[in-house]
């Protein structure tokens, strides 16, 4: 079944605390060659039919990103669940 | 001479000095402990504390379960040592599987705070033997990630094996499964909760005195428990 | 100092964001060419100065003002941060205020601080967020939370609990329906996350608020006497240390408009005016920042708020009297291509600065390293100028001076003015339309129906919606909070000693009449806190105005000032510190004048406060009810 | 420059209040087609040198997820943003 991506991710310029908790945690895990992460959401959507872009990309606008902080953009992606997608899938 | 109950303060822990003070009220001494510092300080028992621990940004408790500290207590837990985690501390122990089941955002998605009613389900020896079996008690709750989710099988397990040690009444104000409020592990000696017990030890500051219960369990354990009770 | 961006500013700004300033011949502009080229066109006007305000900032200088330089006026000597519209007016409070021995440090300071035992002082204030909270309601309440804390820290007190009096459009607004819950979350996100329980606040619905919401937040902090801070940077030598969260493009909108002719238009949008708030890295401040009192190493300190690092150097320098030289090169930044102007500007929340003795410097960073704060050595104290006149600020970027000016005159010596004031046009009409002539209701069933009717109404109904994000719990020194008309908090667990805190204000009443409306807040809050059974002793409050340029609404601030002023003198208790928010305007449509007055009173032993509910009767006959007052 | 980009879901069995509060809210931007709406976070790495797909997920497994409750997946991302990656643009 198809469904609609919205990555939704703050502007590269605001401030993302979450994302650098994460990266200071990280040394106490070894990981020492991490250089930025910032953390955003994924939000899929399912029609009813085909999926549909352009509704999506209203939904996003209003209601999934906030545009005074926030971007966002969107794909389709194929497959039941995130693991199967052939181009997300190397886990 | 009194226990020492070690609390464990972590960058964004908030309820650290009020875990210390129940302690005290409960007649045991407390002992700060540091995140960094893996050294126990040879405590009798251990409390993880409720707050932000690193801001809480990701998942709670998801980047204080990695602290050193956290190594020892693991290690301790499994030659019995008592552990409280409360709200903040609970997420930590669910994040490090020292504890099942997983501790996600409200179901109404607000943080909420409130004077909660609990049932005491599972009178245990370690942290809960100073109740009534069923008993009703008064707690405040206070927390935007408490919902306690696990896998059916694993509820049924924590049901079967009495890890159920305390569930909402009067209200599900998190949208939990099974109403579940507080558990614990196999072996009885770690406890997880939402509610705050170390809010419900005064009357002057809480809702109630209910709260003081579970620090006395632990001290009446740590003091030897009468024969009938059985340690675990 | 506040953290209210000025609107007014902010428009213009944008209007002509794309204004390029002269040829920039790649490097900075440097007090060396400015001095060579004292011709080039400025954009002074959009950055909110008026003709006369430039050609002062010419005369200060000898020469034309660099980018940074024009920059640090524009900011300094704003509405927020020069009150220059307020100033005439709000000096009555302290020629009016009753002398006070308790008082060690008042108006002028980051907060009032007021002495409660012998050992032990209180620290509060009140202030406003209001436009940041319109345009992005979460953060813009929650940094409003987070700036307000810092204040309180900066003069050497833990925060231990904070208040938030809000206003809100018509409760069925679709609008409103996006700010309140936006403004509570990020109220309880912010002040949740730092462990300071909430003791009270309040929730008004009106349609004068629609397109401008009021989210002011009070904190209060406590302090052992001898550990109280100030900002001056005294001592020639010592070293400035910028500590906290780094350096970003937050909220330089204002200052967007001397963008280097490099920029184009999409690094233009680049430039935020919201600011995020990191509640963690303030915790770990405040944690740092204590220790470091506890410990003696700091001289002086000053929080980073509304016009970030050129308030904090300016004012720190001014109240020394001591210059200081700055190598802007050493501030940790998020973006690595800022220009100088905007790391001046930055409104990048959670950093303090630091003033301190050379040998300390290690144990400082050592213990902000211990809690994982950032802290830099960023320059140092110089001395003064001779024959008693005052240091100079001087600011370096990659080796050019980019700034060099008497710090003073951007801290203290900005332009006062006092503005025309005209009674509103409408007032006597509004008072006219008196309540006795409303129809009353004379059955039964009309009592009923106006006791449903008011108690369904917005404005009286349950608070628990909001009240419930709150933590009231955290520090376990709440004796009382929501629902009582007064927060309750112990201070000393041995004596059981405390302190009652009420905030109120009544936009309806000061529309009527600024001058009893403002009286009629302090009365609410200073019974609110006597009822307790608390000696009420302090008073701080926040001053939300529409536009002072308006004779209307700056005749209504005018009344509002004097009325308190007034009160304070009757009651007999000092106003210790406020905040001035001007321009909550919709186009010509101002909000009612909202004076929102809180009051500390203190408690003995807080276990002989008195809740608010009838408690069980002691007597089987029951107790007796009192009426009191006229 | 190129990053790991790592999509966090909620297992499909536990309940998502937040992606149902958007899902519900649809039928008032007059959106009737909407089945499902899933709520969870992108996470964007970068490394010093090259991305490093393993140690990634060595991350997202130790601490970007929570096995108990959680799905992940990963893939490398070109360019400078979300929106500039190829594999995601088909918007
Ligand atoms: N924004 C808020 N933050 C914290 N507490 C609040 C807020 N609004 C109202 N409260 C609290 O809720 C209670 C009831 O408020 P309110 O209905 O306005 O009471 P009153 O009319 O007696 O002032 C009071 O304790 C008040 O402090």
């Amino acid at each position: 079944m198809a469904r609609v991506v919205v990555d939704v991710m703050l502007k590269p310029e605001i401030l993302d605390p979450q994302g650098q908790a994460v990266a200071s945690a990280l040394p106490r895990l070894g990981v020492d060659d991490v250089t930025s992460v910032r953390i955003g959401r994924r939000i899929e959507i399912e029609f009813a039919g085909e999926p549909d872009l352009d509704r999506a990309r209203e939904i996003a606008d209003k209601l999934l990103a906030n545009p005074v902080i926030e971007d966002f953009a969107l794909h389709i992606a194929e497959g039941d669940s995130q693991e199967s997608q052939p181009a997300e899938a190397p886990a | 001479m009194s226990a020492r109950v070690g609390v464990v303060t972590f960058p964004g822990s908030l309820d650290d000095g009020d875990a210390m003070r129940a302690v005290r009220l409960a007649g045991g001494d407390a002992v700060g402990l540091w995140h960094a510092d893996p050294d126990l300080h040879g405590v009798d028992a251990v409390i993880l504390p409720g707050g932000f621990s690193y801001g809480d940004y990701l998942r709670g408790g998801a980047i204080a379960r990695f602290a050193p500290v956290m190594e020892s207590i693991a290690a301790a837990v499994r030659d019995g040592l008592p552990v409280l985690g409360i709200c903040n501390g609970f997420q930590i122990l669910c994040e490090a599987h020292i504890l099942p089941g997983a501790l996600i955002r409200n179901q109404h998605m607000h943080f909420r705070a409130r004077d909660q009613r609990l049932r005491i389900e599972a009178v245990q020896p370690v942290w809960t033997n100073a109740f009534n079996d069923s008993q009703e008690v008064v707690i405040p709750i206070k927390h935007g990630e408490g919902r306690y989710v696990a896998d059916e099988r694993t509820l049924d397990e924590l049901e079967a094996n009495g890890q159920v040690v305390a569930r909402y009444v009067g209200g599900n104000p998190n949208g939990a499964q099974r109403d579940i409020a507080a558990v614990s592990n196999a072996a009885g000696n770690v406890v997880g909760m939402m509610p705050h017990p170390e809010h419900a030890v005064d009357a002057l500051t809480g809702p109630s005195t209910d709260g003081l219960g579970f620090f006395t369990s632990m001290l009446k354990f740590l003091a030897g428990v009468p024969a009938d009770q059985g340690a675990s | 100092m506040t953290t209210e961006p000025q609107v007014a500013a902010e428009e213009n700004s944008e209007a002509v964001a794309n204004v390029v300033v002269g040829e920039f011949d790649g490097g900075p502009d440097t007090v060396q060419r400015a001095a060579a080229t004292p011709d080039e066109l400025q954009p002074y006007a959009e950055l909110g100065l008026r003709t006369d305000e430039y050609e002062r900032i010419r005369e200060v200088l000898g020469r034309r003002p660099t980018q940074s330089e024009l920059a640090m006026y524009s900011i300094m000597w704003s509405e927020h941060c020069s009150y220059k519209s307020s100033k005439v007016h709000l000096r009555q409070f302290g020629e009016k205020a009753p002398p006070s021995d308790r008082l060690l440090a008042g108006i002028g300071e980051n907060a009032g601080v007021i002495q409660i035992a012998d050992d032990i002082a209180v620290t509060f204030k009140v202030e406003s967020h209001n436009h940041p909270s319109y345009v992005e309601p979460y953060q813009g309440a929650a940094t409003g939370v987070g700036g307000i804390v810092r204040d309180i820290l900066a003069m050497g007190a833990r925060p231990v609990a904070v208040m938030d009096p809000l206003r809100f459009g018509a409760a069925d607004h679709e609008d409103t329906a996006r700010v309140l819950p936006g403004v509570v979350g990020g109220i309880g996100g912010y002040g949740n996350s730092l462990g300071l329980p909430n003791i009270g606040g309040e929730v008004v619905f009106d349609p004068c608020y629609q397109g401008n919401p009021l989210v002011n937040a009070l904190c209060v902090g406590v302090l052992p006497v001898d550990r109280l801070q100030n900002k001056a940077a005294a001592g020639p030598g010592n070293i400035v240390v910028l500590m906290g969260a780094k350096t970003g493009r937050d909220g330089i909108g204002g200052v967007s408009v001397l963008a280097s002719a490099t920029f184009d238009s999409e690094s233009e949008q680049r430039r935020p005016s919201v600011q995020v708030g990191d509640p963690f890295m303030e915790k770990l401040l405040i944690e740092a920042c204590l220790e470091l009192y506890d410990d003696r190493r700091v001289v002086g300190i000053q929080d980073l708020g509304g016009a970030g690092l050129t308030c904090a150097l300016t004012e720190t320098a001014a109240a020394a009297g001591t210059g200081m030289t700055v190598e802007l090169d050493h501030v940790p930044l998020r973006e690595p291509s800022m220009a100088p102007h905007e790391i001046l500007a930055s409104e990048s929340q959670e950093r303090m600065l630091l003033i301190v003795e050379p040998h300390q410097l290690e144990f400082v960073l050592k213990t902000a390293a211990r809690w994982g704060v950032l802290a830099t050595a960023i320059g140092e104290v110089t001395p003064p100028g001779p024959d008693g006149l005052p240091g100079r600020l001087t600011i370096t970027w990659q080796g050019h001076t980019v700034v060099d000016v008497p710090p003073g005159s951007l801290a203290d010596d900005g332009p006062v003015y006092a503005r025309p004031v005209r009674e509103p046009a409408d007032l006597i009409l509004l008072q006219a339309d008196r309540a006795e002539t409303l129809p009353r209701p004379s059955t039964p069933e009309d009592v009923r129906a106006t006791l449903l009717r008011m108690i369904a109404s917005p404005n009286l109904c349950d608070k628990s919606w909001v009240t419930e994000q709150y933590d009231r719990y955290v520090l376990g020194n709440t004796v009382l909070a929501q629902p009582e008309d007064a927060g309750v908090i112990r201070i000393d667990e041995s004596s059981g000693l405390g302190v009652a805190l009420s905030v109120d204000g009544n936009g309806r009443y000061a529309r009527l009449d600024p001058y009893s409306g403002a009286k009629l807040a302090l009365a609410e809050a200073y019974r609110n806190v006597a009822v307790t059974g608390a000696k009420p002793l302090a008073v701080t409050n926040c001053l939300n105005f529409g536009s002072p340029e308006d004779p209307a609404v700056m005749w209504q601030f005018a009344e509002a000032v004097r009325g308190l002023a007034d009160g304070c003198a009757e009651l007999g208790i000092p106003v210790t510190g406020g905040n001035v928010s001007f321009y909550n305007q919709t186009g010509a449509a101002a909000i009612h004048p909202t004076p929102i007055v809180g009051v500390l009173g203190v408690l003995d032993d807080v276990a002989q406060r008195v809740p608010m509910g009838f408690p069980k009767p002691a007597h089987a006959e029951g107790d007796i009810i009192f009426l009191l007052g006229e």
